[in-house]
């Protein structure tokens, strides 16, 4: 029963990653966009998270780890460049 | 007509990596950004990539870590062998292209390949 | 909860799709290679799908970090515009 | 017929290459030497030739297979000579001899001597090689190294004039070097062979075979300066070094016929050519080019650019007897070919000394030169009148066998062609010799006794000896062996 | 069972606070506003999911992974906001008109 | 970024992140991942690093010579654990039949050739991508 | 017209490509061609073959080490060139 | 200072052991020992960013609960201030002030520092723009959100946790 | 000693692969340690693949093919090495071409590049090398495919490495144009694994038989998208527009290795996938030979033609570069013994030939630092040794006899007739006939061009070392005695053919 709850969440959270996608294609400055990938990073660990679990794949949460651990990289990275235009 | 359809969606996967294999083409052959031609290179190539991972899936399979005495279906691990190695070639691709694409830049003053052509011309 | 799968794993390709040619269609570049981060992460819930964790850490590992960083530093050491 | 081995072919033909890098190495150490290395190499050359007439007399064919070059292709490497290759070899190595003798003198104030003689004996060995080997392959090989080799003869003078007659000579050489490697090709194409040993490779009339017709015929005909293709000839001669322009009038001109030769004899059949009447592009092309080289002679005033136009006429001459597929006739031509070899020889070593000696190459300007260099002028004269076809000469000989020839063949429109020809030739070697002998008053003042050395007058009195007794003389060694030839070529004796 | 009640609710919760955040991000009219929208309701709404799936797990291995997720992601999202923040300020991205500073010193400045 | 926030995050997820990253590699033959993803999860740490600070600090602490070796000795490595199975008479990158242990598949010592290939190759990763970031963002100013 | 052309071509692509994938074998079928005795091999034998659980770890450093020579030489290629291209252009 | 490294080494390497543990979720003494050398490897490798005695709490029990408590209500204030996003957001004419104000803090280590502008960012209606010595600069949502920043309860705790160094 | 005897003769296929990948990692190192040692340690990469290449040789002689099981796993499940009479052909080829571009490398580079970079040139350039070797042995799809990046990687790194912003654009087009063509191969290799699910190009063979009734379209496209992937590689008509730029603008050696072997290799992996993998019966559903015929005329045209307006001597040479793929391709388009017999001698030919003339065209600008041709006027006086095996090379372009290049047009020659395609005959004799126009003017004007009538022309000419006059000599002695003596290569070649 949970497990259909947790495929229908993640169908929910790809819809709403379509609307992250939205705001990231539309937005109007370069911080919109960055900050829709951040969300969109933060919904697609979730997402494996809940795949990992609704397929008892166990072996997916190290994925989903290395996002956690990562995703904020390129948000940092495009951060530096827009306020330095640098990275050095 | 109902065939086909069901065939396409059957086999969405091969078909959605072609669609990401023609618009990488179409972006890499039509952008004169040079950048966006490497993006495009990317688009293409996880496309090559999604495509050959999908001849390997087997339905209801599971990733090929071996538990042992467990009896499960599954996938062809070979694909998958085969594109990690694919990855590394790209991100390498990539970085070298990259790497051109600042040299041209701090020749050219520009990461335009048609303004470049259009440099050249003139000198 | 096949029906739910396969509309997970048909969103997701189409999403992959749409931020293709999103990519395509950005005039900006820096949102271009935003975007294509995006793609990067999706893409790896796709290979998860399709049951392939090597690459879909790899591609974890790759696209949201290291190959968005290269094509950050190389547009900071060249320019933004199209 | 009967074969016997002999190294001696192909001693004659890889001797002077080999020797050509002696020659290079050497000419750092002295000039003389080098000189001296380049005559001992040509005559060797011509003593091993020399050397085959007991065997060619006996009626022998002499064969000897070096090595397999192309696997799966017949035998390539083959050396072979019949008594046609020994004239044609013979006569070449005869006259390269005489003119490297002249060289010596001649060119003494030329520079880039260091290139001139290495390619002059280079060109010796390959011209040679074109005449004694036994296979198509070979004799292809042969005849473009011998074509792009004598370029750097032609280009000698670096002059801008000399370099724009080259490059139309190099393209036009290559064009007929590819025309006939598709001719050779063609004909390994359809019978399988490319061996000179059979006669007969082409027998069916096919698309194939004519378009292997035609390219034989501008392969050779470019060389020959046969009627259409003739346009780098007047060009290409009187640019080169007097001797080079002898031996390219004298010997080269004559690969082109012996090719013919060859092709219509051997690699298709007369009676093959006359059946599908293939042969009657040629004997028009061939009368066009007596014509039209006789005419266009006269209308020229630089002495060796005349000499040229001449050349193209008696090409036409050759050409006209093989053509004719008579007994007669191709005596005639084949005996031309020693006696154009001879005359022209003479007649452009003639014009080296007169250039050398006066530095004046204009008709006009030659008034009186007679008493100035009687030697020279006399040989001249014989030469011309040679030509001409005056009696006592080998020019008349060829030429009566030729209008024999053509009447025997039922054609007696090519008797006229050979009187109008004659004629021409006579307009315009005559004048020369008249005011040359007999020239003005003021010139006759200027008269000094002023004649070339030895080295240049013994090659021009030689070659102006032989024509006078090669005429109609009771030992007559080269109509003797045209004869032979002609027995062989028609009796289907290969 | 009751277990399972407990993490659906919560895993309900989550996704409604998902839900917020992305409409925040749509409807929020400037970069600083979207972006608390994202930071708290991300921050929550993944951290609930995570929860929930910990408690249908159970203790072990995996839940232990989904814990240092939710520290991690503890650690990163406000930094990320943070950056974004500040890179947005720094190169002047304009904020909705009607920003105040309450701080007298930079009241001047308010206007924009 | 003279970002004390985001610096003192760095600081504190860096050398978490290293530790992933050498469990990954580590752990190739046993859960997903290997040499490429651990290198590439290593580098990103450095990265960050470098990000966080600037790239003098990153360069204290891998230096081009050091990268230099890392990457040749990696490649190396492979080259000459591979050359173990000529020397064993078996064939090229031999590993069961070329004499390397096999241990009990499950452990962390197992599959012979395969962790230690994992290990040189990880490695090497990393420091490929860290240099290949360095030496992209810091254009002209280079000896 | 460039534009028109593009587009053509890439149609035509695309009708070759959709043409394509109607007649390739069905998505994750068993009987497909792939499934054939290479991979069976492979999950039966890896873990005894190699002492490797992961068999894709077990193919990639193992029964196709070579390949993995081949990537990490490019790799190394990569960063031989960027260097290189970069240190020449300074 | 010397005696206060080699604390930190030994408390990172163990931290990061645990780690290790976590993520392995094994006791095979093949894992432990690969866990501690690559704990050990690490540390060395990154000892220069280590966060040393002088820049962070003191390491005692009660600080440990009171770090608890402080989380405790740290996750209280973030439930609370996802519900007023939510309000906001669903609401229709979208009540927002936005408001940036600057204040000053007493914190004087910079782990608390950051802890306090990461707990701003999550809780009610604000976000740490800037973080310049014992400067923030703090966006909020409405302009009662911002005016509450200043001084606030959490703040205090964090001081208190700071001061029983 | 025994096993040392043993080990390499059981497994030089791999070593001499190794070899080159080995010793170019050791490159770098070298350079911070002893720097003058790298020219070394290259040219001792080459030796020793010498060394190997002729136990290879000796063994495929004398036991036919070899095979080599990389870690001893059978071909199904591992990657399999087979060499063959081929493979010999190309292998011999690849080793002593690139042996001696490389010894007038160690001279040529120290004025073409910046010092530091020299060390990463001779990475670069053992590793193009070792890559070919590799794609010339291996019976692997994947393998293939790595191998084929790996060269496109390092074959645009031994471009843009030299200080020119020309040299930059043109390996960024050559990098992105060999990226498509490697897309493309790749997507080909994953259709071909989808309906064989194999990778080893016997076992694949084996099942496209029963695969090409079930999946026709799939196999023609797989089919489609090789060849596009190959030609762009190879440079053929319609897709050549990265190699003038590249090959003209690069250092000398680079030029020469690109066009005298890289480009080649891809023609040789495209004709062993055409024949060895591809069942024949898709031959009679497409006319793919037709195909390759047509482009390749076009080349043979098109290149020539180029090639007859250029100013730049290394540019005229890269456009006759195309010209002369066409001819290989022409080879594998006529698909009969003779054709292919010209075509994959004329690699070998055309490999000696571009080599010895970018190499000639490298020292002319190493000494008189002229690329343009106009200028070349009188130059044969000033360096006699380098136009001479200059006038060989373009001699042998053109087709003279006793060059080698005349063999494998010959052969070509034959090939059309027997194919019954005389029109293609025609077109090899035109463009020989449009090889002399932009060759021969060349060659005459150095030699016999008047040297006073320009007065720029008094450039001082730096003398020729040793290390770079060597390699050309032996080059121009290798074009005249493959010339002359053709019989032993040929013998080679018709064996490899009989394979097919």
């Amino acid at each position: 029963m949970l497990i259909v709850a947790f495929t229908a969440s993640c169908i929910f959270l790809v819809l709403m990653i379509f609307l992250c996608l939205y705001r990231a294609y539309v937005g109007p400055t370069v911080a919109d966009r960055v900050i829709s990938i951040n969300v969109i990073s933060t919904k697609a660990v979730a997402i494996m998270t809940l795949v990992s679990i609704i397929f008892h794949k166990e072996y997916f949460l190290d994925i989903a780890l290395v996002y956690a651990l990562i995703s904020f990289l390129a948000t940092i990275g495009v951060a530096k460049y827009l306020q330095k235009g640098v990275l050095e | 007509m109902t065939d086909i359809a069901l065939k396409l969606f059957d086999n969405m996967y091969y078909l959605v990596s072609m669609v990401l294999f023609i618009i990488g083409f179409h972006t890499m052959l039509t952008h004169s950004n040079l950048i966006k031609k490497v993006i495009g290179m990317n688009v293409m190539d996880t496309a090559v990539f999604l495509f050959f991972v999908s001849t390997g899936y087997v339905a209801g399979g599971v990733a090929p870590i071996i538990e042992p005495g467990v009896e499960q279906t599954y996938i062809n691990p070979l694909p998958t062998a085969l594109i990690l190695t694919g990855i590394v070639v790209a991100v390498s691709v990539t970085a070298f292209a990259l790497a051109l694409i600042v040299k041209l830049y701090h020749h050219y003053g520009t990461i335009d390949a048609e303004e470049i052509m259009r440099i050249r011309s003139t000198e | 909860m096949v029906i739910m799968t396969t509309i997970l794993n048909m969103l997701l390709l189409l999403f992959l799709i749409v931020c293709a040619i999103s990519v395509a269609k950005t005039r900006d570049l820096l949102s271009a290679i935003i975007i294509f981060a995006a793609y990067s992460l999706i893409m790896a819930v796709v290979w998860q799908q399709l049951e392939a964790p090597d690459i879909a850490i790899t591609e974890a590992a790759i696209g949201a970090g290291v190959t968005t960083l290269l094509l950050i530093a190389t547009i900071s050491k060249t320019r933004r515009e199209e | 017929m009967e074969r016997t081995t002999s190294i001696l072919p192909v001693f004659a033909a890889l001797f002077p290459m080999v020797m050509t890098f002696a020659i290079y190495y050497v000419q750092k150490e002295s000039p003389k030497l080098r000189n001296n290395l380049s005559v001992l190499t040509s005559i060797i050359t011509f003593i091993s030739v020399a050397a085959m007439y007991p065997i060619i007399a006996e009626g022998k064919i002499i064969v000897f297979e070096l090595f397999e070059v192309l696997p799966d292709m017949g035998v390539v490497g083959t050396f072979r000579v019949d008594v046609l290759s020994f004239c044609l070899a013979l006569v070449a190595s005869f006259v390269w001899m005489l003119a490297t003798i002249f060289s010596v003198d001649y060119m003494s104030h030329e520079h880039a001597q260091n290139r001139y003689y290495p390619t002059l004996i280079f060109t010796l060995g390959a011209c040679i090689g074109i005449f004694v080997v036994g296979d198509l392959f070979s004799f292809f090989i042969f005849f473009e190294l011998m074509s792009v080799i004598s370029y750097v003869l032609v280009v000698h003078e670096e002059s801008v004039e000399a370099l724009k007659a080259g490059y139309k000579y190099i393209v036009m050489t290559i064009i007929g070097g590819l025309s006939l490697l598709l001719g050779v090709i063609n004909t390994y194409e359809i019978s399988g062979s490319v061996s000179l040993d059979q006669i007969g490779l082409i027998t069916e009339p096919s698309g194939l075979a004519l378009a292997t017709f035609i390219a034989f015929l501008i392969g050779f005909g470019m060389k020959a300066g046969m009627f259409p293709l003739h346009v780098w000839l007047p060009d290409a001669h009187p640019v080169a070094p007097a001797p080079a322009s002898a031996l390219l009038s004298g010997v080269m001109l004559k690969t082109g016929a012996y090719g013919l030769i060859r092709v219509f004899y051997n690699v298709f059949t007369p009676e093959f050519l006359q059946e599908t009447g293939w042969i009657t592009i040629v004997t028009v092309l061939a009368v066009i080019t007596i014509l039209l080289g006789s005419a266009v002679a006269l209308t020229q005033y630089d002495l060796k650019r005349r000499l040229a136009y001449s050349s193209i006429g008696q090409m036409g001459y050759i050409l006209l007897g093989l053509s004719l597929f008579t007994h007669t006739a191709l005596v005639g031509a084949v005996f031309h070919i020693f006696s154009h070899a001879f005359m022209k020889g003479c007649l452009f070593l003639c014009a080296g000394a007169i250039i050398v000696k006066t530095g004046q190459r204009d008709i006009r300007e030659l008034s009186g030169i007679g008493l100035k260099m009687p030697v020279t002028m006399i040989a001249f004269t014989t030469a011309a009148l040679a030509m001409i076809g005056i009696p006592p000469l080998n020019g008349f000989l060829s030429k009566w066998n030729l209008a024999l020839g053509s009447l025997e063949a039922g054609a007696p429109v090519f008797v006229i062609v050979l009187l109008i020809s004659s004629l021409l030739n006579g307009l315009y070697y005559l004048p020369i010799i008249i005011s040359a002998f007999f020239g003005t008053e003021a010139q006759e003042k200027k008269f000094t006794f002023d004649e070339v050395p030895f080295k240049m007058l013994m090659p021009i009195t030689i070659l102006a000896l032989l024509c006078l007794v090669f005429g109609v003389s009771p030992i007559n060694l080269p109509f003797n062996l045209s004869k032979m030839v002609a027995d062989m070529l028609l009796g289907g004796g290969i | 069972m009751i277990l399972e009640i407990i993490s659906l609710i919560i895993l309900i919760f989550g996704i409604f606070f998902f839900m917020v955040g992305v409409v925040g991000l749509l409807r929020f009219p400037d970069v600083y506003t979207r972006l608390h929208a994202t930071t708290k309701c991300d921050t929550l709404g993944v951290w609930l999911i995570l929860f929930s799936i910990m408690l249908y797990q159970g203790f072990s291995g995996p839940s232990i992974k989904i814990g240092l997720m939710i520290i991690f992601i503890w650690l990163s999202n406000p930094t990320a906001a943070h950056a974004i923040a500040k890179a947005a300020y720094s190169v002047d991205i304009p904020m909705i008109k009607g920003t105040v500073f309450a701080d007298q010193a930079k009241e001047e400045s308010s206007s924009w | 970024m003279e970002d004390i926030i985001i610096r003192m995050i760095s600081r504190i997820s860096v050398p978490f992140i290293m530790v992933f990253g050498f469990y990954i590699i580590l752990h190739g033959h046993l859960t997903p991942g290997g040499s490429f993803s651990g290198g590439a999860v290593l580098g990103s740490s450095m990265i960050l690093f470098a990000l966080a600070f600037d790239l003098e600090e990153g360069h204290k602490k891998l230096s081009h010579k050091t990268s230099t070796l890392i990457e040749t000795g990696g490649a190396s490595w492979f080259v000459l654990l591979g050359l173990v199975g000529i020397y064993a008479g078996t064939g090229f990158l031999a590993n069961k039949t070329g004499g390397f242990p096999m241990g009990v598949p499950g452990e962390l010592v197992s599959g012979g050739m395969i962790a230690l290939i994992t290990l040189g190759l990880g490695l090497k990763v990393a420091s490929t991508v860290i240099t290949l970031f360095y030496n992209l963002i810091e254009g002209d100013s280079h000896d | 017209m460039r534009l028109i052309l593009t587009l053509i071509f890439l149609t035509l692509i695309s009708v070759v490509m959709v043409v394509t994938v109607i007649e390739m074998p069905t998505f994750g079928n068993p009987d497909n061609p792939t499934n054939n005795e290479v991979p069976q091999k492979y999950i039966e034998d890896a873990v005894e073959d190699t002492g490797a659980l992961n068999v894709i770890s077990s193919i990639i450093m193992d029964y196709r080490a070579f390949d993995t020579l081949g990537e990490a030489t490019v790799l190394f290629v990569a960063i031989a060139a960027a260097l290189s291209c970069l240190k020449a252009h300074s | 200072m010397k005696a206060g490294n080699l604390s930190t080494y030994v408390g990172t390497t163990f931290i990061l052991f645990i780690f290790w543990l976590l993520i392995t979720w094994s006791l095979h003494y093949h894992q432990l020992i690969a866990g501690l050398l690559c704990s050990v490897l690490v540390v060395i490798f990154c000892k220069d960013i280590l966060i040393y005695p002088n820049e962070r709490f003191k390491i005692r029990p009660i600080t440990f609960v009171k770090f608890a408590v402080y989380f405790a209500n740290l996750f209280v204030e973030i439930i609370q201030a996802n519900i007023q996003v939510a309000k906001i957001v669903l609401s229709r004419k979208m009540p927002i002030s936005p408001t940036l104000i600057e204040f000053k803090t007493n914190l004087k280590d910079d782990l608390s520092r950051v802890i306090l502008a990461n707990s701003i960012t999550l809780t009610p209606g604000t976000l740490t723009v800037d973080l310049e010595g014992d400067v923030y600069l703090v966006h909020g949502l409405t302009r009662a959100n911002a005016v509450d920043v200043v001084d606030w309860h959490m703040a205090i705790k964090l001081l208190d946790i700071e001061e029983g160094k | 000693m025994t096993t040392a005897m043993n080990i390499i003769q059981g497994h030089s296929p791999a070593l001499i692969v190794v070899t080159f990948l080995l010793f170019s990692y050791l490159m770098p190192v070298l350079d911070s340690w002893k720097k003058n040692w790298c020219a070394t340690l290259a040219i001792a990469a080459h030796v020793l693949a010498l060394f190997f290449t002729g136990i290879l040789a000796w063994q495929v002689f004398t036991t036919g093919t070899v095979t080599y099981h990389m870690g001893n796993w059978p071909p199904p499940w591992g990657i399999e090495f087979v060499i063959d009479y081929l493979a010999i052909f190309m292998l011999t080829t690849i080793t002593v071409v690139s042996l001696l571009i490389l010894i007038f490398a160690t001279k040529d580079l120290g004025h073409e590049l910046k010092a530091q970079v020299s060390s990463w040139y001779y990475t670069l350039y053992l590793l193009l090398v070792g890559a070919m070797i590799g794609l010339a042995i291996t019976n692997d799809f994947f393998n293939m495919f790595v191998f084929m990046e790996i060269a496109a990687i390092s074959a645009c790194g031994i471009i843009a490495i030299k200080e020119d912003k020309e040299c930059v654009e043109a390996s960024f087009k050559y990098l992105i144009l060999s990226a498509v063509g490697t897309g493309c191969v790749l997507l080909s290799v994953a259709m071909l694994y989808m309906v064989t699910g194999h990778l080893n190009f016997t076992f694949a063979a084996e099942a496209l038989v029963p695969a090409l009734e079930l999946y026709p379209n799939n196999i023609l496209v797989a089919l489609a998208l090789f060849s596009a992937g190959f030609i762009v590689k190879a440079a053929l008509f319609p897709l050549h527009v990265w190699l003038p730029d590249a090959h003209s603008s690069a250092p000398s050696p680079s030029s020469a290795i690109l066009s005298g072997l890289v480009i080649k290799i891809y023609a040789y992996a495209y004709l062993k996938l055409l024949l060895k993998v591809f069942p024949g019966d898709i031959f009679s559903m497409v006319p793919i030979y037709d195909m390759i015929l047509i482009l390749a005329s076009l080349s043979i045209f098109f290149g020539s033609l180029f090639a007859i307006v250029q100013e730049d001597i290394k540019r005229m040479l890269a456009f006759s570069s195309i010209a002369q793929i066409g001819y290989v391709f022409l080879g594998i388009g006529l698909a009969n013994q003779a054709g292919l017999t010209g075509g994959i001698l004329h690699i070998f030919n055309h490999a000696l030939m571009k080599a010895m003339l970018f190499l000639s065209a490298g020292a002319i600008i190493y000494c008189t630092g002229i690329r343009n041709i106009d200028q070349l006027k009188g130059i044969g006086a000033k360096m006699p040794l380098v136009m001479g095996v200059f006038a060989v090379g373009a001699m042998s372009m053109v087709g003279i006899p006793t060059t080698n290049g005349f063999i494998s047009k010959l052969y070509l020659a034959l090939g059309t007739l027997d194919a019954g395609k005389p029109f293609y005959l025609g077109v090899i004799l035109v463009s020989s006939f449009l090889n002399v126009i932009y060759y021969f003017p060349i060659v005459i004007n150095a030699f016999f061009g008047e040297p006073g009538e320009e007065p720029e022309n008094d450039i001082p000419v730096k003398k020729l070392p040793l290390e770079m006059s060597i390699p050309l000599v032996i080059l121009a002695a290798g074009i005249l005695f493959f010339g002359i003596f053709p019989r032993h290569m040929l013998i080679l070649v018709e064996r490899a053919v009989a394979i097919f």
